[in-house]
């Protein structure tokens, strides 16, 4: 059980690699935001899990009577970084659609043969 | 009157959970798209119904139950309207029934 | 007895999970997307129940509404699909 | 028992992960983010982030699909290329998934209440907040009082991706070629998915606002509500087409809530400074500090909620618009 107690931070070690490594082995700029993406939720999940405290609940005071509260601060980074990277993607993804007008392809090798040329 | 909502409420909620099971195992296991679809389909309102039901049996009368009373509306009319969308947008591309089916209705017309 | 029905949910969110890997078609992954999303929105209430805070159904509330707008999407994009290769055809057999 | 299902979904996410990198088809890629969204927020909800959750719900499910789908409409759905040095690659990143993996050992166990992140800010937030906001929900009282700047930062930078979006898709020539009047239609010709969405959209227009209002009694706030409010136009626009969308709330006046989202948020804090405060403290605001803090509150919020629905629905007419 106590071995267990480092699983989330490996799931986060492990997710967040096949984000970075779909973002620097794949050659499609739309898979590259995907792995981005993935990159994100990773980092997203690192936060959440370090704030989590046994038996708590959440920072929300209720009737109930709870004493333990998890730790509000990094759900506030992380509430906040959530609607920031839907954003950036979304400008990201504004890049790409520019990109195929100008070249006719996403895909990043062909982008830099056309440079070339 | 408790233990009797109780008992009620634990029966609703394993069926529910069998239900969503089976579910589960049509959608793995059945032969096309359709048929899995059907699976996945029948057994997600279902399931919705006895899970949603049984918790509300639990909550009793409070703020909970309206808007678990609210979910399981919207479930029900999001969820099969989903379906029907899916499966007519599969049928307008082409996606054709499993052929042994269809056979087999032929035969027992015959 | 919440967790009879949270296990079962779960394992059929990961039943759901190996249909929407193994495909064959998009419409089955579609399917599968579909399935996680009512999973989810059970998952949610049972466990807003099993941590004894009711007050946390406006969570599967949120899932029930949104998950509709993801699979309109993905009419949508079939039908502007289905258009653009019309066009496409259109076009050919005018060059002809 | 709590802590087993977090595994397991942990370990579906994973396997999502593999194979959203695996597969070359970038619809099913985008099908199966979905999954890991949907995933990730249960996972939040188990580790009690509630608020974080709701927002997973709101930006994960509906419109991060409806944007990558769009952006893949006018691109293209396959990948054509093979990975580049996929050998390399794979060492690097195994490599520094081992290193991660062995810096991780070092680190307090899960939940532990003892550990650093738990000794430092966080039991000062928790023990303060009834005293000087009074409201129930500390993350949102975090959020918008303690640290205020934070969250006017995020806005920002909320605000300057919706203009950049805007700037880069707003002119040019468009690419499509799509027949004017098909294209206008939406999904007009679906009876039953028609009626179902119009059946829900005042629905979520509605439970947008109670999540916008009811942000520090339970779960939400003005990053959530923007939104499930924009996802509930962007359902309308689905279903009636983007013009009809557009007609109710023009590209002009969504540019007004870009600009006036900040501007609320701004002029909160100037108010505090003109008042007599520091910039950004609601304690002047009114005659009683805690009544001052859940006025700045409630108006931040509303500056929030205000930005992300203008960006977020601007973001998806601009990508909309490109496909005409």
């Amino acid at each position: 059980m106590e071995i267990l107690g480092l699983y989330n931070y490996w799931v986060f070690a492990i997710l967040l690699m096949i984000g970075f490594y779909a973002v620097i082995a794949k050659r499609n700029l739309i898979k590259k935001l995907i792995g981005l993406s993935l990159f994100q939720a990773a980092v997203f999940l690192l936060y959440i899990t370090m704030g989590k405290v046994d038996g708590g609940t959440a920072p929300i005071f209720s009737d109930t009577g709870a004493a333990i509260f998890s730790n509000p601060l990094p759900q506030v980074l992380i509430l906040t970084a959530i609607v920031v990277g839907i954003s950036t993607t979304a400008l990201g993804l504004g890049i790409v659609v520019r990109l195929k007008e100008e070249y006719g392809s996403i895909e990043e090798h062909e982008i830099q043969e056309i440079d070339e040329r | 009157m408790t233990t009797l909502l109780d008992i009620l409420s634990w029966v609703l909620l394993t069926l529910g959970g069998l239900s969503i099971l089976i579910g589960g195992i049509g959608a793995l296991r059945m032969p096309d798209l359709y048929t899995r679809m059907h699976a996945a389909s029948v057994t997600d309102s279902m399931g919705a119904i006895l899970v949603l039901v049984g918790i509300m049996l639990q909550a009793g009368w409070s703020l909970a139950t309206i808007k678990l009373i609210a979910v399981l509306l919207f479930l029900l009319l999001t969820s099969p309207t989903s379906s029907y969308a899916l499966a007519s947008a599969a049928l307008l591309a082409g996606t054709r029934p499993f052929e042994e089916s269809v056979q087999d209705d032929d035969e027992g017309q015959e | 007895m919440y967790y009879v029905v949270t296990i079962a949910t779960l394992v059929t969110m990961g039943l759901a999970l190996i249909r929407a890997v193994l495909g064959p078609s998009v419409y089955d992954r579609v399917l599968a997307v579909n399935m996680i999303g009512t999973k989810t929105v059970l998952l949610l209430s049972v466990i807003a129940f099993l941590y004894g805070r009711p007050d946390f159904l406006d969570l599967a509330l949120a899932y029930a509404l949104i998950n509709f707008i993801g699979v309109l999407a993905v009419l949508e994009f079939f039908r502007n699909r289905a258009l653009r290769r019309s066009t496409e055809r259109d076009k050919g057999g005018v060059n002809k | 028992m709590i802590v087993i299902f977090g595994i397991f979904l942990l370990t579906l996410l994973v396997i999502t992960a593999i194979a959203i990198v695996r597969t070359d088809n970038l619809f099913v890629a985008v099908m199966l983010m979905g999954i890991a969204s949907l995933l990730i927020a249960g996972n939040f909800f188990l580790l009690d982030a509630a608020d974080v959750a709701l927002t997973e719900a709101a930006v994960g499910a509906g419109i991060s699909t409806v944007l990558f789908l769009s952006a893949l409409a006018l691109t293209s759905e396959r990948e054509r290329a093979k990975s580049s040095n996929k050998l390399l690659s794979l060492v690097v990143v195994a490599a520094a998934a081992m290193i991660l993996i062995y810096a991780t050992f070092d680190k307090p166990r899960f939940g532990d209440p003892g550990a650093p992140v738990q000794t430092h800010v966080a039991p000062w937030y928790l023990e303060k907040t009834p005293e000087y906001i009074d409201i129930p929900n500390v993350v949102t009282a975090v959020l918008g009082s303690f640290r205020g700047y934070d969250t006017l930062g995020e806005v920002f930078v909320v605000f300057t991706a919706g203009i950049g979006v805007l700037f880069l898709l707003g002119s040019g020539v468009p690419l499509g070629s799509l027949p004017q009047d098909k294209i206008n239609e939406g999904l007009r010709h679906h009876l039953i998915p028609r009626v179902v969405g119009r059946v829900l959209i005042p629905f979520i227009l509605l439970f947008g606002l109670y999540v916008q209002f009811h942000g520090e009694y339970g779960p939400g706030g003005g990053f959530q509500a923007g939104a499930i409010i924009a996802a509930s136009i962007i359902l309308f626009a689905l279903l009636e087409g983007e013009q009809r969308a557009l007609s109710v709330l023009s590209a002009r006046v969504l540019l007004g809530l870009i600009a006036i989202g900040p501007l609320i948020y701004g002029a909160v804090g100037v108010a505090g400074i003109l008042l007599g405060g520091n910039f950004l403290d609601y304690s002047v605001l009114s005659s009683n500090p805690v009544k001052g803090q859940q006025l700045g509150i409630l108006l931040i919020e509303a500056g929030v909620g205000i930005t992300v629905t203008g960006v977020l629905l601007s973001v998806f007419h601009a990508f909309a618009a490109r496909g005409r």
